[in-house]
């Protein structure tokens, strides 16, 4: 039976007979995000895995670290913009170690530090937002999906990436990124719609960190959560606490299993917050109170996890400075080569807009070339040369 | 080599061979739409896919163009060429923002490591009697987009080859099928059909010494019944089919209109803002010196595209062609 | 207080003191379709209104009729397309007659018949189906928007009047209408989150006729109903049995008063069918098999309403007669008056473009003038006249 | 009237003092947006409005294009007269199907019963070292569309009088600021604004004698600096504000060629299908016997827009123009 087939045929029958086609009560939320850390299912998680626990508290350190540090390169002129996910780094680094080294990352313009936890060189995460002109990596290399920026966008090619994998048997799973605002765009509800009925592998995460730029969520919506959303697409909805590293891994573990299974989409929605301004370019102050970003403070994902692992000796003084010394390291090396001026040939403009220029860029490339040898200085007579070139266009 | 007979095909079948021949090549090749399975789509043109090629290879997807183009960028992400098809052009609209934004970028964002080898079919143009939003042309909203490749048959062979080479092309394609053309039949052999041209190329159509008419898709057999009436006037005229607006032939245009001297170009779309500005713009900045009157340009009225009472009266017809023809300062010559 | 700042100052909790933002319960559906024809409840309604079941009952056999008719008209060649609602003529009566005078309609295609039951002369109804270039009525004249055929698009044009008239201080609601296919167009998602974030007095109604076109609706959504989709919006869904025109009258009527109160948006999805094919130029038998169409025949939503009401002693020979007739004479003035060839004018095809036409479409008015002028014949001298006009272009 | 001191503003400055004007003269005139409220917009163009006349009138919408201009639509049924901020220029392209589909048809298929005095303000253009998505021109795709009216401000006085009059128009009007030049700053007199014009009227910005260039929006004072240049080289430039796109003033750009004879068209927006073909084509059509060469287009590139660290080498600069002014076959005169 092909992938498609498996949806049965399903007919409309008159409604003396009719049947709701799926049982929504399992679809739907619980009314409080999970949580682990700080409540008795820690301890299970705490005897079973250790050595994650050390992991999660490593990355969640260095995510921390790349924050500030990319936050402090935009203010050297080193990055145009940086969107920071300083508060949110457990879905951050929760969505990438969820992952196995097949599955697919599709991240947001937020999320730069997921795909850095999924093993992506700082400075190519960074391309984009420096201010060139690709994205850095090969999408292929570590299957993670270039930045996307239009809202939600992003979502429907996790859809499809995840369902031609499905298509060609492989054993792939697709993890989407989104914020809450995000959610109000259509191509929200069109992806999620695909996912369920293809039953598609791939997971959706909404990060409500509370704000879409300066528009808090009672702007964005009046759903009881954003989870809620999922049982009108017949997936699941699973709200969990987006500081809480722990909970966050194994909700969204479980998600993965349950698609990679060929159980479907799942939608999760962490709740969290983010601490900076929207980007550096964003003024906070102009629409939140510092006691509300000081009430989330309290309820840092890294101080969190820190004071459970060190209550459970999990984790020492030592530790703690040997996760803060990585990533200082991390730091100073990304602040030196961030440093370094990337060098950008302004031919490469017209390198891949199609497999082959048309005729039209060709032309406009020798106009550019020529100008750019005028520029340089370049003999009388070679200089005249190309412009002759460029007249022709 | 054996001959075989030649058979009336339509155009609507001529693609639907395309795409079938496509998949039987090439098991990366996916079909998707609304109602392109099980039905056939609504004119028909994917018929009998989804049976040979079960509902994997030709899928009917939700009802959402914003869904259907985003989950075809990431099939072609994972390697595989969808051919997606939107009911009509005016139902293109929603999948906008994935066409501008994504797939027309992704090529250049990715420094080429993930081309997207989508081809995106579009029913466009009137002439068949169809009630508001089914009669658009909207092929300058996508010449005006780079990283689009954007081609139209006008005759039932280049359906078969511009199709295949479209689905062929590693690049994504905005492939305009001109709904009134679809019922046109031409022989045409189906087991020999035409080998697969790179896009590009436009073509001379009918060859003449007067002027040219320049056009393409549903406007081509217009224009070569006009210039068969121009005879009469005494004027023998030349139409060249663009085929591929992008990209665009120039070497084939500004060669023709260097020939006649004068130039008309003739499309469906409406005037302003349309596909005949760029033409009649780069056909002067190549052929100025040569030209004796200035281009000049016969299309659809500036208005919403009329209803089925109306529609006459809008399309450029083979009177407005030859009045346009008649303004090309032929008295400059006696 | 203003509208928009009931919506109060939320602000983001973290996880620990965390609430989901409304109760969920109330908004999930019922399991299966509200229906009062052939129940206990009937007993209620025929005792309360006994008139209003009449008067159902006489629309839904005007609106077969009408659909019969209208269907005969595209053989003639009078209508250049139409889509029929026969079937579903209970969800289009109930939505018209549950509306008040000042409230408006917001139908697509499929829903002239809602527009005539809401007063629409059929003739202007089918206007744009029979070929001419404009909608046919005034909106305003009997508050009903005009048809609309891009999916979906209509939903956040309801919403933003009824938020419009809101802001007004105007007691207008606004039903709108769309089909189970259109649910998957991120309009709909769009339009219903702005409905319930800001409150706007509208229902929306969903038929679904179990297709969309020739896809089933198990290729359109996994969800256990479309009525499911309400609580991730945050409001209430309602799953009522589109072929009941009493059931119908009673879940409309309930989410136009709530609207009215101040309540807010109401999600109603009514189970019905399409019994002819999509339009008259669909071949249904291409996806859907008779014995469907049968089981759906034998739910007739007539059939329904006159066998209750002839069991009730509130119908018998003679009513339903009467209600014949009536049908009969508004199908012959329609036949009769669609026979007539409608007068256009081409040159109306500039009129409306613009307030002002633009020098450009001037130009345009004058070309056509002179090429109108000339088929007609008019003297070689007015013509030439004409033409050199023309020329300047 | 007394004489008021003349202060220097931004152009944000006086297109927020429009809406501002316009919402205290008007309480049918409501703003909403992504962020125009309590933040101001992204650009502060809204700073102040919410406060002054409450979230009612000034909206911050959730976060949905086409959610916030299809229910502009609804609101716009009903009476109300919405001005619509898209947050970048990129990011109109979901609500495309409400402005195709609707904004630009209503009145048309409702025989102007139900018009739709729509304001679409767009962010367009580069130049502010944005990021992909943030520096696109997409006023081809608007000027393509009948039942659209497409205005852009160069100078700060226009910014202001221009919004006025879109507000004021009885049509939709897709109004494109120019991102650069939202900082730019004029002396200007906002106690006594310049009055509301009605749209479609071009303005020569610098009389001149021996070319003239064609120009809108961002690329005005660029035209403006190559004039200047151009004197040195014994050129004397005429630049003409076009301001208006739809409708276009023919009066004034033909008027203008005929007398100095040569053309370029300058714009930022990609070159091929973009508005300089329409504009070059008419001008042709127009002015050919006065023509001394070819009507020449300086334009972006084919290409998505570049990225801040290469923009300098896309945008049509001093440079570029005047190389293509000396393209204009001078030796013919001599
Ligand atoms: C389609 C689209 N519209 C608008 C924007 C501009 N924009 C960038 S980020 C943003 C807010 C997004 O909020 P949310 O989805 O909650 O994600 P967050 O930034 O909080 O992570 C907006 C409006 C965009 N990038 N894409
Ligand atoms: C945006 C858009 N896409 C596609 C179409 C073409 N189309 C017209 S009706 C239809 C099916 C609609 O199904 P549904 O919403 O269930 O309504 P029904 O026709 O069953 O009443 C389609 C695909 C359209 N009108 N608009
Ligand atoms: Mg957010
Ligand atoms: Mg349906």
């Amino acid at each position: 039976m092909t992938v498609m087939e498996q949806r049965g045929a399903y007919r409309p029958t008159p409604p003396p007979a009719w049947q709701p086609r799926t049982d929504p009560a399992p679809l739907l939320p619980d009314a409080r995000p999970y949580r682990v850390l700080g409540t008795d299912a820690a301890d299970a998680v705490a005897d079973a895995h250790p050595a994650l626990l050390r992991r999660l508290y490593a990355q969640l350190v260095c995510g921390r670290r790349y924050n500030t540090q990319a936050t402090a390169l935009t203010r050297q002129g080193r990055l145009a913009v940086y969107p920071s996910s300083t508060g949110q780094e457990a879905c951050e680094v929760a969505a990438a170690l969820v992952l196995e080294d097949h599955d697919w990352l599709f991240p947001s313009y937020r999320d730069t530090l997921a795909a850095v936890a999924r093993g992506l060189d700082p400075v190519q995460a960074l391309t984009l937002l420096r201010g060139d002109w690709h994205t850095g990596y090969d999408p292929h290399e570590h299957r993670v999906a270039p930045l996307c920026t239009p809202l939600a966008t992003q979502l429907p090619h996790a859809v499809g990436l995840a369902h031609a994998a499905r298509l060609k048997g492989d054993d792939v799973v697709a993890l989407a990124m989104v914020g809450d605002g995000g959610t109000s765009e259509g191509d929200f509800h069109e992806a999620l719609n695909f996912a369920a009925v293809w039953q598609a592998p791939v997971v959706f995460l909404v990060q409500n960190n509370g704000y879409a730029i300066s528009v808090p969520l009672a702007k964005q919506t009046a759903a009881p959560s954003l989870a809620h959303k999922a049982v009108g697409y017949g997936m699941p909805g699973r709200l969990v606490d987006g500081n809480d590293a722990v909970a966050l891994h194994e909700v969204l573990s479980a998600a993965v299993r349950h698609a990679r299974a060929g159980g479907g989409p799942t939608l999760v929605e962490a709740v969290t917050y983010r601490i900076d301004a929207h980007t550096n370019a964003d003024d906070a102050t102009r629409y939140r109170n510092d006691s509300e970003v000081e009430a989330w403070r309290e309820h840092d994902p890294i101080a969190l996890l820190e004071r459970e692992l060190t209550a459970r000796g999990l984790l020492d003084e030592d530790g703690v400075r040997a996760a803060r010394e990585d990533a200082e390291a991390m730091a100073a090396d990304l602040r030196e080569r961030m440093n370094q001026d990337p060098a950008l040939d302004p031919m490469d403009l017209f390198a891949h807009v199609y497999a082959e220029p048309t005729p039209q860029l060709l032309e406009q490339q020798t106009q550019l070339r020529a100008e750019l040898d005028a520029e340089q200085g370049v003999t009388a007579e070679a200089g005249a040369a190309a412009h002759a070139e460029g007249d022709r266009r | 080599m054996t001959t075989v007979a030649l058979k009336p095909a339509t155009m609507a079948q001529a693609l639907g061979r395309a795409m079938r021949d496509a998949m039987a090549a090439d098991p990366t090749v996916h079909v998707m739409g609304e109602d392109v399975g099980t039905l056939g789509g609504v004119f028909r043109v994917t018929d009998g896919l989804a049976k040979e090629f079960g509902e994997d290879r030709c899928t009917d997807t939700p009802l959402a163009e914003a869904g259907i183009l985003g989950t075809a960028v990431g099939m072609a992400m994972y390697g595989l060429r969808p051919v997606v098809e939107m009911q009509f052009d005016a139902f293109a609209y929603p999948a906008f923002e994935q066409l501008i934004s994504h797939v027309a970028r992704m090529r250049n964002r990715t420094r080429g490591a993930m081309p997207l080898p989508i081809t995106v079919r579009v029913p466009y143009g009137g002439g068949i009697g169809g009630v508001e939003h089914h009669s658009d042309s909207s092929e300058a909203y996508y010449m005006a987009t780079p990283g689009l490749h954007v081609v139209t048959p006008a005759t039932v062979a280049d359906a078969y080859g511009l199709l295949r080479a479209a689905i062929a092309s590693d690049d994504p394609v905005v492939f305009l099928e001109p709904k009134r053309l679809y019922w046109s039949k031409e022989s045409w052999n189906p087991e020999e059909p035409v080998p697969v041209e790179p896009i590009g190329r436009a073509v001379v159509r009918r060859p003449g010494r007067s002027a040219t008419l320049i056009t393409y898709g549903p406007s081509v057999p217009v224009c070569l019944e006009a210039a068969e009436a121009a005879c009469e006037e005494g004027w023998d005229l030349e139409v060249v089919d663009l085929r591929s607006l992008v990209p665009f032939d120039d070497e084939t245009v500004a060669a023709s209109v260097r020939r006649t001297g004068r130039a008309v170009v003739v499309h469906e779309s409406g005037g302003f803002g349309g596909p005949g500005g760029e033409i009649a713009a780069r056909v002067t900045e190549r052929c100025f010196h040569h030209l004796e009157a200035p281009v000049l340009r016969v299309a659809g009225f500036d208005i919403p595209y009329p209803p089925p009472m109306l529609e006459r009266h809008h399309l450029p017809g083979v009177d407005r062609i030859l009045d346009a023809v008649a303004r090309l300062q032929w008295e400059a010559e006696s």
